[in-house]
């Protein structure tokens, strides 16, 4: 034998799935929401995702670079984090404002942490809660969609949410599944968020847990708190409405900040659900699937701690 | 009166509490021991365990309690242990300063490899398979788990080699407990001239996996004027109590694996 | 505590290499709650270091004759006497920041700096080293405060002691002024504190700086494991 | 009852007291690296807490209002506390002392904790009675316990993370929560009752 | 029968290109190398010095130890050398070289065994030099006789093969039918275990037919398709499937009332007892993607892997890797002077491109290890205390529980090296245990 | 005996004595101050929300006013008679209500011809920048002049008439706490005139 051989441990194979292919089939999933955005809410929307992900994966890049750490561009995690951030912006947003969203997601949740999988909040998501409370008012300054822009007031368009809140006029479930509302670019339409959703499904990248429990117990939650009583409420509407499917589909889902186990995910999910609706239905905000995610995000390591699996054999130690 | 009733209040819970509390703590004494905290308050805190006790704490509750005399510190060095001796006003005895050495020179320029290792940056992982990746399979595996362990930052990994700074190490011992490989010993600092090889094989094994490897050729046992070198199952082994430092060992050594370490620090 | 301290190092101390706030973290209530303004910093700060500088002295006065088992309530009542002394003060004199200041003014008498340096100081040392420690630690405490309140406000208000001072430049963030931005600016500053201070003394870090047993050290965290 | 769930709730998100009042910061950094420790210091917390609250609560009706003697607040407040605490550390000690091991260590700690006199402050200024006052003393303890758990998780995990040198041990924990901060303000707007 | 299953597991591509390649039997090497241990145990001492001739069957190796068996050389020949050896644990193993005569001279030791009791047969099992075929290379003999409490109720016989690659078991149940059935005959006679349970993973249909049809009229033998699902043939995950029980943690099969054997253990016990010849040659698969032809191989054991492949037609390009058993769990060997060991089941060379495991990664936390462990572990969470040299804090997770089947690893998207990581895990934990 | 117990207690005991009489003394020197520094500024907050004023009268509180028959909401704190060469010129309700982050305190000057005079927000916590603007001018502004005969109603667009407030953005929340607050204030000052 002329050549030295390599020598490893066992396993002497491994799967095709890589953490590139995983992100990439996330972005591959973004990009009908992306669209949408960009139909409903104009080139502005285009403009800002762009602006979003460019900045993010420049910053992921620069801090690694500070840091004298290797670049680590090419896992396209930044690329999921400008993507998702993007969609979760109102499309009159200031540019130089999610340029400072990306910053805070890349910078200070995630790499400051360590990078990708050691941050312990969903960066896109604190990036968004870190604008609201410091740009609140541009960022719920919502514009109604292109295809309905003519006759209304464009300063105070008011999302589906905010309409139910302020007693405005709803719009019909068939706008909102299409996404022809008002809200964050990315969120409006259910159908290209479930699209994705599927996609992801198939890939295998996401199983149906958190999704499906986390819209189902929104979906109860909703029909059980009604306007007139118990069991009287519109399942539908907030199923539909504000970012529950984008939350639920994309950021509920993201690897690092969700629960390892089955049963922490089961937990994960309802907690997110009855949180969303305590915000909505309880809180003076209108939207509450941001802050229910992160709650959940936070708690996530005493979940992970708390369901870890019975051994195999005996019982669970510790 | 202004005064007066905001001192009577006050001044009438202060008298309250004191009374309380003095009497609270004569009716639910619990004896506590305060020379353990002085004594654990005197060694170095490192909590390195090199004492054999969990921790400094462990240590000190030990020399209080059962009498385990404070050179059992091997990292506080003398100035610590007779701190502690003064204190407790027992004898200061002795306690040898040791340092850590490797026993091996065999970086990646002088030692042969059997196999091209993909896996875990650690010495263990590597002698799981096969006994590493060097063809001499008593060497230096070069992947630092010694470093991971000293808490002191004594231990450098370069091109495959660990080197002990001397200066840093204090001789807690736990480096020579983690090697795989058993390499890395601890000698006296005084003693000067070490056969840097942990080689059992024969001299023409030897010299094929390394090229400062210890080929078991003798010179320097014979070389040596006092009788200081023995060979241990074809390695030269220098007893520290003979060996003079003349030095006469490493110019014989055609190997070049006889070094002189002694530091200047200690010298 | 055989060496002589020097009376100019005990009084530096507390600025750089021992810094209540930034090196100690101790305190770090107030160090959070009132520094949405630059101005509120110097106010608490100069609060606080009046306090310090009069328990400390009161104390290394009395503390021979304090026995140990009430030392801990005398000592407080020492540290509450004079921080209600600021506190009336203030509110007769400055009702405004009294008013900014809020229950932290009472609070600064459970403000761990002052107990820890009670403890540490007052406890071991005659009373000019004591009134100096007093000083030096309450000065580095205002400076960091200080400090913290100026980047807060600057950055979330848009403002510096009032001045509006960004007007054009950006739209102030106004998270930093909220409970989230005292933490955030706290551990840049913090971060920045200990690459700059004593690289070497890495001991001294946040983590075994407090020998009081004051919550914020690691005693507190260890001796939870023993 | 509707007032003392108000309160209850309250105490534990809306004003919590660690991420939103700023109070019993230095437990909460110090006492938060492993969830057991957390665990022993939440419980001598919120025991401490509702006792003190009892305390200073009767000693500010019977004590200083009766003779107006509000200025004496601080002062009192502190050395019934103070007081308190040292006393039930000396009784547990002798009598029950697992549960001194379990919560002992942590209760000189909270002399110097903020939330005690803090809460007491607060309920002064809000004129609670007796009962509002021992719930809202029980709820902010909660509140604390909640904090401080969900700190402690993230902190074993930042434990084995990547974090750069500049950051590591102090900074990182605070941007930490700063972070679990930002979450809470979701809390804000809650409408109770 | 309902099909309980294990959780986890994971579908590597099974690869299984040999499944129709019938044994072919290869000659006699240039040279032997006999390892004295090639089971779990006690290592065998050498009665052999160099220059002596051996035989075909003779002892070389044995111990007084109970938990070992003897070793017996696979040529006839003389010895050339005795010698410590790194095989491919971290310990140099004395070898024993032998040169062949080439004449295969049978040792005048071998005859059948008299077998009339149970301690009779336990003592031939010993004698035979069996352990465990299987990959565990466990001495039978101990096996076969559990403590007195230990009430064993079912034998099962894996016949699982779910690595991929390796068909060397398939091989044995179609080429070997009968002396599988015999041999579990035998077992049960001697052992008084009432039944067995045959398990084969569902993608050897052909070989689930031909044994159903071979213990048709055998009341208390059944075979039963397994879901192709690795590791189904842990002993474990294998006892889970076939009767729901669970072995407990650091606990035997025999707790639970099993025993288990590989098909080609019991075939070998049934041909020992008919032949008395004993364990000196195996049934190997090679393939791999620097393999010219892929084969099943019947070789004796001490024969220098080199020479096995050089047998099967060489190699299509120069092999990166060399890997002994399948590529799962299997030994990467540093050399292919290495030689075929008792429980040698597969050959595999691999070129450069498989060969090569890809760098690691940050873990994502995407809990794909954790799904895929069939030992319910969290095979991250012990990685990132390993990696941060917290060993303190290990014991909680249960990391002996591991039993190294590669999953986890296998399927992360990270490519982290969690096996190789817990191994180290253990591996500390045991030097902690000894301190 | 002695050591153990009664010299501690001594000792606090004269601890205590000593701080808390400089402590009284200190009191005794600054409660005055006190007292005037909050007359003063009670009545320059009223005068902020009624300049016209000269003189306030001493508060009744909602409590009073419920005895004297007077219909107030329980939101009504004080209610203060601004004086004006000692004639009763109007009243400045000082009153309550729960905005984003709690209660609001809201002063408002009305005289007796029902023009809201002024508005203040004296204590609140609302978030800066979004609710705690509802006490810049530019909001507080828009409630000045004659009260409607309605109420005062939030809209978020530009206002058409008076009675019309317009919210300030994204603090609706705040905007409608104020609102009503002032509604309340108007209701009691016109149960109180009489019509007009
Ligand atoms: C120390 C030790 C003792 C064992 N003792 C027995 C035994 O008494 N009975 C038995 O059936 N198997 C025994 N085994 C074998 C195991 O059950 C198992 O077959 C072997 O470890 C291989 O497992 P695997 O093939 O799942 O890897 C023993 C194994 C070890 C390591
Ligand atoms: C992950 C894993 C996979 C295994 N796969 C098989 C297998 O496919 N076939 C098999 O016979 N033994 C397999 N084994 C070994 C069995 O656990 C067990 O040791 C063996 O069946 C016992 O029989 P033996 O002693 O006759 O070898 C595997 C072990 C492990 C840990
Ligand atoms: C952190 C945060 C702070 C807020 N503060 C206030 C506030 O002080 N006052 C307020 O009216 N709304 C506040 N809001 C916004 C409300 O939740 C709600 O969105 C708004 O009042 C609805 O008004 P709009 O219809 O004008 O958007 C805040 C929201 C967030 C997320
Ligand atoms: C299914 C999936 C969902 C993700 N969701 C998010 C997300 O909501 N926000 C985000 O910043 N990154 C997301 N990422 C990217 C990446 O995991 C994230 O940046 C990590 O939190 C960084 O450590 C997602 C990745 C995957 C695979
Ligand atoms: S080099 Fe070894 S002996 Fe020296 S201090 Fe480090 S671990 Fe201890
Ligand atoms: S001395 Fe030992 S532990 Fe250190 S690198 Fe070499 S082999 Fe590894
Ligand atoms: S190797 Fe161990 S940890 Fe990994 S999946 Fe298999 S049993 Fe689980
Ligand atoms: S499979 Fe890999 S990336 Fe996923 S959680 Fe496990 S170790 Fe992390
Ligand atoms: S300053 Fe608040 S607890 Fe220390």
């Amino acid at each position: 034998m002329e050549n030295m051989l390599y020598v490893s441990s066992s396993p002497h194979i491994r799967s095709e799935v890589t953490t590139q292919r995983l992100m990439l089939d996330v972005i591959i999933a973004l990009i009908p929401a992306a669209f949408a955005g960009i139909y409903f809410f104009g080139l502005r929307a285009a403009l800002l995702i762009a602006v979003t992900v460019i900045s993010s994966v420049v910053f992921e890049y620069l801090i690694r670079k500070m840091l004298k750490r290797n670049t680590t561009i090419g896992d396209l995690s930044a690329v999921v984090t400008g993507l998702i951030l993007a969609l979760n912006l109102p499309s009159t947003l200031p540019v130089w404002m999610a340029v400072v969203g990306s910053f805070f997601a890349i910078v200070i949740v995630k790499q400051l942490f360590g990078g990708l999988g050691y941050n312990f909040v969903n960066p896109a998501l604190a990036a968004r809660a870190f604008l609201i409370v410091s740009y609140g008012a541009r960022m719920t300054s919502w514009t109604p969609p292109l295809t309905v822009a003519n006759d209304i007031d464009a300063l105070s368009y008011a999302t589906p949410l905010g309409a139910l809140k302020e007693g405005g006029q709803l719009p019909n479930l068939l706008d909102m599944f299409i996404g022809n509302i008002g809200g964050s670019l990315g969120e409006t339409s259910a159908l290209a968020l479930i699209v994705g959703g599927i996609y992801l499904l198939v890939r295998g990248v996401i199983t149906w847990h958190i999704p499906v429990i986390y819209i189902g117990t929104v979906g109860l939650l909703a029909w059980i708190i009604g306007p007139d009583g118990i069991f009287t409420g519109n399942p539908l509407f907030h199923i539909l409405a504000g970012g529950l499917m984008l939350g639920a589909i994309f950021m509920a889902t993201d690897y690092t900040t969700s629960p390892m186990t089955k049963k922490g995910v089961v937990i994960y999910a309802i907690g997110c659900g009855v949180l969303t609706m305590l915000f909505r239905l309880y809180t003076n905000m209108p939207e509450g699937v941001s802050y229910a995610i992160l709650l959940m995000n936070v708690s996530v390591p005493i979940i992970d701690r708390c369901t870890k699996p019975a051994r195999f054999g005996g019982k669970a130690h510790v | 009166m202004s005064i007066l009733i905001p001192v009577a209040v006050v001044s009438g819970l202060g008298l309250v509490f004191g009374l309380g509390l003095s009497y609270a703590s004569k009716v639910f004494e619990v004896k506590v021991d305060e020379r353990i905290s002085a004594v654990r308050e005197m060694l170095p805190g490192a909590n390195c365990g090199a004492c054999g006790y969990s921790g400094c704490d462990g240590l000190a509750e030990a020399i209080i309690n059962e009498g385990v005399h404070p050179s059992r510190c091997p990292v506080g060095g003398i100035a610590v242990v007779n701190a502690i001796a003064d204190y407790l006003g027992i004898d200061e005895g002795s306690i040898d300063v040791n340092v850590a050495r490797v026993l091996c020179q065999g970086n990646c320029d002088n030692v042969v490899f059997k196999y091209n290792y993909l896996g875990i940056e650690d010495c263990h992982a590597a002698n799981a398979l096969a006994g590493g990746m060097d063809a001499c399979s008593y060497g230096c595996v070069g992947l630092g788990s010694c470093k991971k362990v000293c808490q002191f930052d004594a231990i450098i990994v370069e091109n495959g080699l660990a080197r002990i700074i001397p200066e840093k190490c204090t001789g807690c011992g736990n480096c020579v407990a983690e090697c795989p490989k058993s390499i890395i010993k601890l000698v006296p600092v005084l003693s000067g001239f070490t056969v840097k090889c942990n080689n059992h094989d024969k001299g023409v094994i030897a010299r094929k996996n390394c090229k400062v490897g210890c080929i078991a050729c003798q010179r320097c046992v014979k070389v040596c004027p006092s009788e200081a070198i023995t060979m241990d199952n074809n390695l030269a082994v220098i007893d520290p109590e003979k060996c003079t430092n003349c030095g006469q060992c490493a110019e014989a050594c055609p190997q070049k694996c006889i070094t002189n370490t002694i530091v200047k620090r200690f010298k | 505590m055989a060496e002589r301290k020097k009376p100019i190092s005990v009084l530096l101390n507390g600025l750089i290499k021992e810094n209540p706030t930034l090196r100690l973290l101790l305190g770090m209530c107030p160090s959070l709650a009132v520094t949405t303004m630059a101005k509120n910093g110097l106010g608490m700060g100069a609060a606080a270091t009046f306090v310090l500088v009069g328990s400390n002295l009161v104390i290394s006065l009395i503390r021979k004759i304090v026995p140990d088992k009430v030392r801990i309530p005398a000592y407080i009542t020492v540290i509450a006497t004079f921080t209600t002394i600021v506190h009336l003060l203030l509110a007769a004199f400055l009702p405004e920041l009294n008013k900014q200041l809020g229950i932290y003014i009472p609070l600064i008498v459970v403000n761990c700096i002052i107990f820890a340096r009670a403890e540490m100081f007052a406890q071991k040392n005659g009373p000019l080293l004591s009134v100096l420690d007093g000083l030096g630690m309450g000065a580095g405490f205002t400076l960091a405060i200080t400090a913290i309140g100026s980047v807060r406000e600057i950055l979330g208000a848009g403002t510096w002691m009032g001045i509006p001072v960004t007007v054009n430049l950006f739209e102030p963030a106004i998270m930093f002024i909220l409970p989230p931005g005292g933490f955030l600016v706290m551990g840049f500053l913090v971060a920045l504190f200990n690459k700059l201070a004593d690289k070497k003394d890495k001991s001294l870090e946040c983590e075994t700086g407090c020998e009081a047993g004051c919550p914020g050290c690691s005693k507190a965290a260890n001796g939870g494991e023993a | 009852m509707k007032e003392l769930f108000a309160i209850l709730i309250g105490a534990i998100l809306v004003e919590n007291f660690v991420l939103s009042k700023f109070l019993g910061i230095c437990p909460f950094l110090g006492v938060s690296k492993k969830t057991s420790t957390a665990l022993g210091m939440s419980g001598a917390v919120v025991f401490v807490l509702v006792m003190s609250q009892a305390v200073t609560w009767l000693a500010n009706e019977y004590l200083l209002e009766p003779y107006n003697l509000e200025y004496l607040q601080t002062i009192t407040f502190i050395l019934v506390i103070a007081a308190l605490v040292q006393f039930v550390e000396t009784v547990l000690k002798k009598l029950m002392p697992p549960l001194y091991k379990a919560l002992g260590v942590y209760l000189p700690l909270i002399t110097t904790n903020c939330a005690v006199l803090g809460s007491a402050l607060i309920f002064v200024e809000r004129n609670y009675t007796f009962i509002e006052a021992v719930v809202f003393g029980f709820a902010a303890g909660l509140g604390f316990t909640l904090a401080l758990i969900l700190f402690s998780g993230i902190r074993e995990r930042l434990e084995t993370a990547d974090i750069p040198e500049a950051f590591k041990g102090m900074p990182i924990t605070l941007v930490a929560a700063s972070l679990v901060s930002i979450t809470f303000i979701g809390f804000a707007g809650l409408i109770i009752g | 029968m309902k099909f309980q299953g294990f959780r986890g597991g994971v579908h590597p591509p099974q690869a299984k290109n040999t499944m129709e390649c019938a044994t072919v039997r290869m000659g006699i090497p240039e040279k032997v190398i006999i390892p004295m241990q090639q089971h779990i145990g006690a290592l065998c001492q050498t009665m052999v010095k160099k220059g002596d001739t051996v035989k075909v069957g003779q002892v070389i190796g044995n111990s007084d130890a109970y938990v070992s068996v003897p070793i017996h050389s696979s040529v006839s020949g003389t010895v050339t050398a005795v010698s410590e050896r790194i095989i491919s644990g971290s310990n140099p193993v004395v070898c024993i070289e032998i040169k062949p005569d080439g004449l295969q001279e049978v040792s005048e030791d071998v005859k059948p065994p008299v077998v009339d009791s149970k301690e009779s047969f336990i003592k031939a099992i010993r004698d035979s030099g069996l352990t465990g075929l299987g990959g565990a290379g466990f001495p039978t003999h101990v096996k076969l006789n559990p403590p007195k409490d230990a009430k064993i109720d079912t034998l099962i016989i894996n016949g699982a093969e779910c690595e991929p690659y390796i068909t060397s078991d398939y091989r044995e149940c179609m080429e070997n039918t009968e002396n599988i059935v015999e041999g579990i005959k035998n077992v049960l006679r001697w052992t008084g275990i009432p039944k067995a349970m045959i398990g084969i993973e569902d993608n050897k249909p052909e070989a689930i037919k031909k044994l159903k049809k071979a213990v048709e009229n055998i009341d208390n033998i059944s075979v039963h398709g397994l879901k192709t699902l690795y590791p189904q043939g842990a002993e474990k995950m294998l006892i889970k499937t076939l009767t729901g029980r669970e072995v407990p943690p650091g606990k035997l099969p025999s707790h639970v009332g099993c025993l288990v054997m590989n098909v080609a253990s019991v075939a070998f016990v049934a041909e020992y007892l008919k032949t008395g010849m004993p364990l000196i040659k195996k049934r190997v698969t090679v393939d791999g993607s620097s393999v010219k032809t892929p084969m099943n191989i019947e070789v004796l054991i001490g024969t220098p892997v080199g020479e096995v492949f050089k047998f099967s037609g060489g190699f299509v390009s120069e092999p990166a890797k060399i890997i002994m058993g399948g590529p799962m769990m299997g030994i990467s060997l540093y050399s292919d002077e290495i030689p075929v060991m008792k429980y040698t089941n597969a050959l595999l060379a691999l070129n450069e491109k498989d060969g090569k495991i890809p760098e690691e990664n940050v873990c994502i936390r995407c809990g794909r290890c954790v799904s895929v462990c069939p030992m319910n572990l969290l095979p991250f969470d012990i990685d990132r205390l390993v990696k941060a040299n917290q060993y303190d804090d290990l014991d909680k997770y249960n990391v002996m529980d591991c039993i190294e089947c590669g999953c986890c690893a296998y399927t992360c998207p990270a490519k982290r090296m969690l096996t190789q990581s817990i191994r180290l895990g253990k591996d500390a934990l045991r030097r902690k245990a000894k301190k | 005996m002695f050591k153990d117990i009664i010299k501690p207690s001594i000792i606090l005991f004269l601890v205590c004595a000593v701080m808390t009489g400089a402590l009284a003394y200190v009191n005794g020197v600054t409660e005055p101050i006190i007292d005037e520094n909050n007359k003063i500024a009670e009545q320059e907050s009223l005068k902020n929300v009624f300049s016209d004023a000269d003189n306030f009268l001493d508060a009744k509180t909602g409590e009073e006013l419920k005895t004297e028959g007077i219909d107030v909401s329980d939101n009504i704190e004080k209610l203060y008679t601004a004086q004006k060469d000692g004639q009763s010129i109007g009243y400045v309700v000082s009153v309550f209500s729960s905005g984003y982050g709690g209660k609001l305190k809201i002063l408002v000057g009305i005289d007796n011809d029902l023009n809201i005079k002024g508005i203040s927000l004296v204590s609140h916590n609302e978030t800066p920048g979004l609710g705690a603007n509802a006490a810049n001018p530019k909001f507080t502004d828009q409630f000045l002049g004659k009260a409607p005969q309605k109420e005062f109603n939030v809209v978020k667009r530009v206002p058409n008439d008076d009675s019309e407030i317009q919210a300030i953005t994204a603090a609706t929340v705040t905007s409608k706490a104020v609102t009503k607050g002032v509604n309340e204030a108007v209701a009691l000052v016109r149960s109180i005139v009489g019509g007009a």
